[in-house]
């Protein structure tokens, strides 16, 4: 049978099942866009959980904080309009924008400032990101528009921390429900959430800033990747921010009706090693590894391709990034000479856990071949997030595994000893401490210079590579993010073009 | 009768208490603090001690038992660690989906597989019977995703007139929603179809060997009114025995096929709730569903009653 | 025995179903037992430039999203499958049995303890239930065994039981017991050889079941584990695949599909042909 | 009249062992009202030459020779014309009460589904049809109401209804195959009673299916005494009863026990008659019985006995029809 007599017959069957058969999409006009997620955010209260998946959804678009990220990774003024820094950097006065009002009509005003800041620092705060506010000694409001901080030592990224998901402003009286009915001061409104399908914002029409162009967003979460492919195909999808399916990029790419950009993240894949343990504590075992991971098969293998190679643990696009690639190149010789050096000839075992996502799913199958050809014979353990925060993260019981790490500018987390890297180099801490006293630009990149050569030195980990973002969308959508300075889905400036 | 329910009922709600206490040790010894995981990788110490105070973890186990148990009586089943709803409301929305689809596949499988079992019995030994048997044997032996999977790639992928996964949701319309159920439905329901075709084809052919058939043939009733009028109603004790049955596996094949399909049903909620620690999800619908499968065993047992006569425990004249 | 052996053989010779099922079963024991000694190419290794490839001569069944040869993962993958079936089934017999036996034997009480604990077993969907399992001790083919093994002993317990309540009726136990032998005695001399059948026929059906069992699993991710191939994670991962590499699904589902429907069928012969009552009517 | 004319009738069955002859070649007939028996040890043909009567041997046995019921031959009739003539113009009692009823069924429903089959009676008619005859079985509905199940019946109640069922259409022949056997003895008078009364009073045939001759004796006038798929001897009950030629006959005779119970029936008959009946495929060439007979000669054993007519009334398949010596 033909496939198109196929295809009529198949139709006819499923026409007398009363289902009509239509792309929604058609229907969806241009005032409305369904973006395609793939995790489900657990809740939607960016300033009491961790996932990502909150503030990809209500970041600039619900709640607003004092400052803001743009797309370029600049600090921009949100729910300040402008500020003004002490001469010791230790007091910040921020002035509020005038006429703001919350989502249920409350408006607001310092005291909203106040509320959020000492709540998320508070003793009893279940901030993720509470080390964000740590520097915090005092917020006080000077008058209903002005607000005035005052930190206990310096911090150079103090304006940039205020600009995170995790810092955004709530209104006291509605905090306690932003987990299921999220009230804030962004473009867009709360409209309802199907769990475990979908969530639906609506243009908040009392917008202090320049208005939402869409009537509507949806965001439609799709978690499994073959299923995106169909959605988006089906136009069931409008965009997708970050596609789960690197492997099918290329069907996109070659078709018309689609844009596909590769995008930049702060997420540094890594090979993470257990620097206290067994073989793993010697560096030529570590440097070892470091010549025998082959980054151009690992990406493509496991991205498809797509992702940039890393030397160290800062993101390429940085300008304070080094390139060190090259001072462990490929070298499976090298790697076996090494390992013999270390005192281990003949390889050893070893362990690596791998979380969920296919990046590492897939890197660690790739890693645990690599590694097999020096020798090193790694039993594969996949863990759920959950068993990864217990064993790994919080315990620090395992060898090797693989993780993105997706903070930007978080090469400091070298400097904390008891992290679970067990990477404790005083070397290492002193250029942090540094680093947190300077203030002029040229100075500090010079210390994240050294910083990133100095890990990469040590192989504290296996550098792998910058996780990209793999961008889809309906060439008729304009205005969505190429990159991502920090997670989040800004809906505010997209539009239909004609 | 009575006393038959009163014990029924008796062994249903110790059974269920003793389910709530092995769920309750078992998550107990599940490694993975929900705050963590909540809270990720960057939370401190006593924020995440904030968070276990603020869930209630912090209390004593024997505690926390007995006012789950008593909750669990009440109706209250709680808040859910991470979406920060009610667990019963968690639970409902995603009734919606699992029921429909579960009700539809058993109605599918029903409606398949009695009429193939009953054209397999009447023409014994004919290539009709063959045919049914290898439907049957085939069905039985394909794992219900990879149908599912094969489906998908016919389907959405080939022909692209079918969803390959998600759910439309009920205001989109009863349309939309068969739409998206249907690929399930089918995939859950076929390999269904083949066992009960084959129980019901072969538990008729049991039945047609009864003496009682002969005499009703005696009475001059045709074949038809044979199978139909005598066979088929003794014949469907083993088939509602296997449906009963199947329905428990029916639980486990939605959770498969919700995976494959993205529904958003318990099936993907209990999975989801596994793995990010949303412990008071999954002890309440581990229980739910536990209690679902051995009410659907009481009712098969009533069942029986309503088939058989001879079970309902009659007194003699 | 082996007279036994020959001459169920012979019955079982012309019986279609046995024929056709071994055939297929043998098959998979033969290409699982093959695997310890040869397989077209190893299936460690990543050869990410020859990944995807459509089948043709040098990859009879083309290569997977890592490079790797199809056929020599389902090959592996075949082993994998006997492996945890097997123990499996040894679980649930070792278990089950002894349960069964001693509800018979005993009746009262204990009898009542095992058959609640059977109910009780059954009223948890396994699937849940091997979920749980490997959520505590973490997902891998040693611990998928153990939840399918668990589901395997109220089966066994049951049809033991069952097998058994019917053999002590018989005049041979009533003898026995006269003679002054013990319940563990009887059941072990006497019940257990007269159950074996039935137990042999249940095991090839709890195989082919376990097999199904562990590729859900596998395809669930919480099987069997990199770099160990299994069926259904060859299905899992091809499920991302399939919108450009339809061919990935169709293998490794078609090997479990043959695999169960020949071991099906192998357990509807042998049934037939060790209990001759149903010899004529099927 | 002629009512029921059997010629040259053969039935073969498909056994394990390939098919099997299992009647070779019988002729009878009996006229309206006639009360035939048939007798014969389990496995001889009694049974299935009444279910081929019926029609109701397994759809894949073979059968030749006619059946001649009235005018029609039941053989030759399809499927729809055999409907219409069982359970109306015959009914059938079987062996087993216990199983032969649908436990599924109330007992009022079963007895009017032939009365729904057969006779154009609406439905307050049928209801009165159905209470006259179980008050004719004994059943009366006052007691025993229609909307009971089978299960709530003693056996010999349920033979009862059982008869109910078989004479609702008012039959030309009743054929009841081995209607006591599974009963109690004290039940057993009462329902060969029962089934002897609504014969005469009703003027239908009846063919008794018994192994017991005590049964025989009772029930008919004529009698036909059948083994390995033969008639070895026939004739008038009394006749045969009085004169019995056939080795066979005789043997049976000799197990009906004068006192006792059913047991030790059971073991005389197996000491009176020696070795057991042959199984199908290895049936002897010459007479059946000659393994088992004690006046057995050569040419027993070669050829196959023809009849030999003794009188008008009474036949027998022997060359060595028994004398008075012999049963001494």
């Amino acid at each position: 049978m033909s496939r198109m007599r196929m295809k009529t017959i198949v139709t006819l069957i499923v026409l007398t099942l009363g289902i009509t058969i239509n792309a929604s999409s058609v229907m969806a006009g241009k005032s409305s866009l369904n973006l395609g997620m793939v995790l489900e955010p657990p809740h939607l209260d960016p300033t009491a959980g961790a996932a990502a998946a909150i503030d990809e959804v209500v970041y600039a678009n619900i709640f607003e904080g004092l400052t803001r990220i743009d797309k370029t990774g600049a600090v921009k003024p949100a729910l300040a309009s402008s500020w003004t820094v002490s001469e010791d950097k230790k007091t910040y006065t921020f002035t509020l924008r005038k006429g703001v009002k919350f989502h249920d009509g409350a408006s607001f005003e310092a005291g909203d400032v106040v509320f959020s800041l000492d709540r998320a620092r508070a003793k009893d705060s279940v901030n993720a990101q509470k080390a964000l506010f740590k520097p915090i000694e005092s917020v006080t409001s000077k008058d209903p528009n002005t607000v005035v901080v005052t930190l206990s030592q310096p911090t150079g990224s103090f304006l940039f921390n205020m600009g995170w998901g995790d810092a955004v402003i709530v209104d006291e009286k509605s905090a306690g429900k932003n987990k299921s009915h999220p009230v804030g001061t962004g473009p867009f409104k709360f409209s309802k959430w199907v769990k475990g399908d979908r969530i639906v914002m609506a243009r908040n029409e009392g917008y202090w800033g320049t208005a939402a162009k869409l009537k509507t967003a949806t965001i439609k979460i799709i978690p499994d990747p073959a299923a995106a492919v169909s959605a988006m195909m089906a136009g069931d999808i409008d965009a997708f921010a970050n596609f789960p399916a690197p492997e099918s990029l290329s069907q996109f790419k070659s078709d018309p009706r689609f844009k596909v950009v590769i995008g930049s993240t702060e997420g540094e894949t890594i090979l993470s090693t257990n620097n206290e343990r067994g073989p793993f504590k010697k560096l030529k075992v570590r440097q070892a590894i470091a010549h025998a991971l082959d980054r151009k098969a690992i990406i493509d293998g496991a991205m498809f391709g797509y992702g940039t190679p890393i030397g160290t643990h800062f993101a390429p696009h940085h300008p304070a990034y080094v390139d060190l690639i090259s001072t462990h190149p490929y070298d499976l010789d090298k790697a076996k000479k090494l390992l013999a050096e270390a005192g281990y000839p003949d390889g050893f075992k070893g362990v690596i856990k791998l979380p969920p996502p296919p990046y590492a799913r897939r890197g660690g199958e790739i890693v645990a071949s690599q590694l097999r050809k020096i020798g090193i014979e790694l039993e594969i353990i996949p863990v759920e997030w959950a068993q990864w925060l217990d064993q790994v993260f919080k315990k620090r019981d395992y060898d090797l595994t693989i993780v993105s790490h997706t903070e930007p500018m978080d090469i400091g987390i070298y400097a904390r000893k008891d992290y679970y890297f067990a990477y404790d180099s005083p070397e290492f801490q002193g250029l942090m401490q540094k680093l947190a006293a300077t203030v002029k630009t040229d100075a500090r990149y010079k210390i994240l210079g050294d910083a990133q050569r100095l890990i990469s030195k040590n192989c504290v980990n296996g550098f792998m590579f910058q996780l990209a973002k793999h961008g889809v969308w309906n060439k008729k959508v304009q205005g969505l993010w190429e990159n991502s300075p920090v997670q989040a889905n800004d809906l505010t400036q997209v539009y239909w073009a004609d | 009768m009575r006393i038959f329910l009163a014990k029924r009922v008796f062994t249903l709600v110790l059974t269920l208490l003793v389910a709530t206490l092995v769920v309750f040790v078992v998550l107990e010894i599940l490694p993975g603090d929900p705050a963590a995981v909540m809270l990720g990788i960057n939370a401190e110490a006593d924020t995440l001690n904030a968070l276990r105070e603020e869930l209630g973890l912090n209390r004593p186990v024997l505690i926390r038992y007995i006012d789950w148990v008593s909750d669990l009586f009440t109706g209250d089943l709680g808040i859910s660690y991470t979406y920060d709803v009610p667990v019963s409301e968690l639970i409902l929305s995603r009734i919606t989906v699992s029921f429909p689809l579960a009700l539809l596949a058993i109605t599918l499988s029903t409606l398949i597989a009695i009429p193939l079992g009953i054209i397999a019995a009447s023409n014994h030994n004919k290539p009709m019977d063959f045919l049914v048997m290898s439907f049957s044997q085939i069905g039985i032996a394909i794992p219900n995703f990879w149908f599912a999977m094969l489906l998908t790639i016919l389907f959405s992928v080939t022909l692209r007139i079918l969803p390959a996964g998600g759910f439309a949701g009920w205001d989109a319309g009863i349309g939309p929603v068969l739409k998206s159920l249907l690929l399930p439905t089918i995939a859950l329901a076929l390999p269904q179809s083949a066992i009960l075709a084959r129980v019901t084809r072969s538990a008729l052919l049991e039945v047609l060997k009864e003496d009682f058939i002969r005499t009703a043939r005696a009475k001059g009733v045709n074949n038809q009114g044979t199978l139909w009028k005598h066979a088929l109603r003794n014949a469907l004790i083993p088939v509602v025995t296997i449906m009963g049955l199947q329905f428990s596996f029916l639980l486990a094949g939605t959770i498969i096929i919700e995976n494959v399909f993205y529904l958003p049903g318990i099936g993907r909620l209990i999975f989801q709730a596994i793995s990010q620690r949303d412990l008071i999800v999954v002890k309440n619908l581990v229980i739910l569903l536990a209690g679902a499968v051995i009410m659907i065993n009481f009712v098969v047992d009533v069942l029986y009653a309503v088939i058989d006569p001879r079970l309902r425990g009659d007194k003699d004249v | 025995m082996f007279r036994k052996l020959a001459e169920v053989f012979g019955h079982g010779l012309k019986n279609r179903s046995f024929v056709i099922g071994g055939i297929i079963s043998l098959l998979f024991f033969l290409v699982a037992f093959l695997s310890y000694f040869w397989t077209p190419y190893p299936v460690e290794d990543i050869n990410i430039a020859e990944r995807l490839l459509k089948p043709s001569t040098k990859y009879l069944l083309g290569t997977d999203h890592f490079g790797r040869d199809i056929l020599s993962m389902l090959i592996k993958g075949a082993r994998n499958s006997v492996i945890v079936a097997f123990v499996a089934i040894g679980i649930g017999l070792g278990c089950g049995v002894p349960l069964g036996l001693t509800a018979a034997a005993k009746k009262g009480w204990v009898n009542e303890l095992i058959m609640r604990f059977n109910d009780f077993t059954f009223a948890f969907p396994s699937l849940i239930s091997a979920i749980m399992i490997t959520a505590i001790l973490g997902p891998g083919s040693i611990n998928s065994i153990i939840a399918i093994g668990i589901f395997n002993i109220p089966v066994f317990a049951r049809v033991a039981r069952g097998a058994a309540l019917s053999i002590w009726k018989r005049e041979f136990i009533l003898a026995a017991r006269s003679a002054g032998k013990g319940q563990f005695k009887i059941s072990v001399e006497h019940i257990l050889p007269n159950i074996s059948s039935m137990l042999i026929v249940q095991a090839t059906i709890q195989f082919a079941l376990g097999i199904l069992a562990e590729a859900g699993l596998s395809y669930l991710g919480l099987g069997t584990q990199p770099p160990m191939p299994s069926w259904g994670k060859m299905l899992n991962e091809a499920h991302t695949f399939m919108h450009f590499a339809p061919q990935l699904a169709i293998y490794p589902g078609a090997a479990i599909a043959l695999t169960v429907m020949g071991l099906n069928l192998f357990g509807d012969g042998l049934r037939d042909v060790l209990d001759p009552k149903l010899r004529r009517s099927r | 009249m002629t009512l029921l004319q059997v010629k040259d009738l053969s039935v073969t069955l498909i056994t394990a062992q390939g098919p099997q002859e299992v009647i070779s070649n019988i002729n009878f007939s009996m006229d309206a009202g006639d009360k035939l028996g048939i007798v014969g040890e389990s496995g001889c043909g009694k049974s299935i030459s009444a279910l081929a009567m019926m029609s109701l041997l397994p759809p894949d046995s073979q059968t030749s020779g006619k059946i001649i019921l009235e005018d029609q031959d039941i053989l030759s009739l399809n499927s729809t014309q055999i409907c219409s003539i069982r359970g109306n113009r015959i009914g059938m009692i079987f062996q087993e009460p216990m199983t032969a009823l649908n436990p599924v069924k109330k007992i009022g429903a079963q007895v009017s589904e032939s009365i729904d089959l057969h006779m154009n009676l609406n439905r307050k008619q049928t209801l009165e049809r159905v209470t006259e005859l179980m008050d004719k079985v004994g059943l009366a509905v006052s007691r025993f109401p229609l909307n009971l199940y089978p299960h709530q019946l003693s056996g010999g109640q349920r033979q009862r209804v059982m008869i109910a069922m078989a004479i609702a259409c008012n039959p030309k022949i009743l054929i009841a195959d081995e209607p006591t056997t599974a009963l109690d003895v004290t039940v057993q008078e009462q329902i060969l009673d029962l089934i002897r009364d609504l014969a005469d009073s009703s003027g239908m045939a009846l063919i008794m299916i018994s192994h017991d001759l005590g049964v025989i004796a009772q029930t008919t006038q004529n009698v036909m005494v059948m083994y390995t798929g033969n008639i070895v001897e026939m004739g008038r009950t009394v006749d045969v009863f009085q004169n019995m030629l056939h080795p066979y006959t005789y043997g049976l005779f000799s197990a009906i026990p004068h006192a006792g119970s059913s047991a030790q029936k059971k073991r005389k008959r197996l000491s009176c008659i020696p070795g057991q009946v042959p199984e199908l495929h290895l049936r002897p060439q010459g007479c059946n019985f000659a393994d088992r007979c004690s006046k057995v000669s050569h040419k027993c054993k070669a050829i196959e006995p023809a009849a030999t007519k003794i009188s008008d009334q009474h036949q027998v398949w022997c060359y060595h029809p028994l004398t008075q010596e012999d049963k001494k």
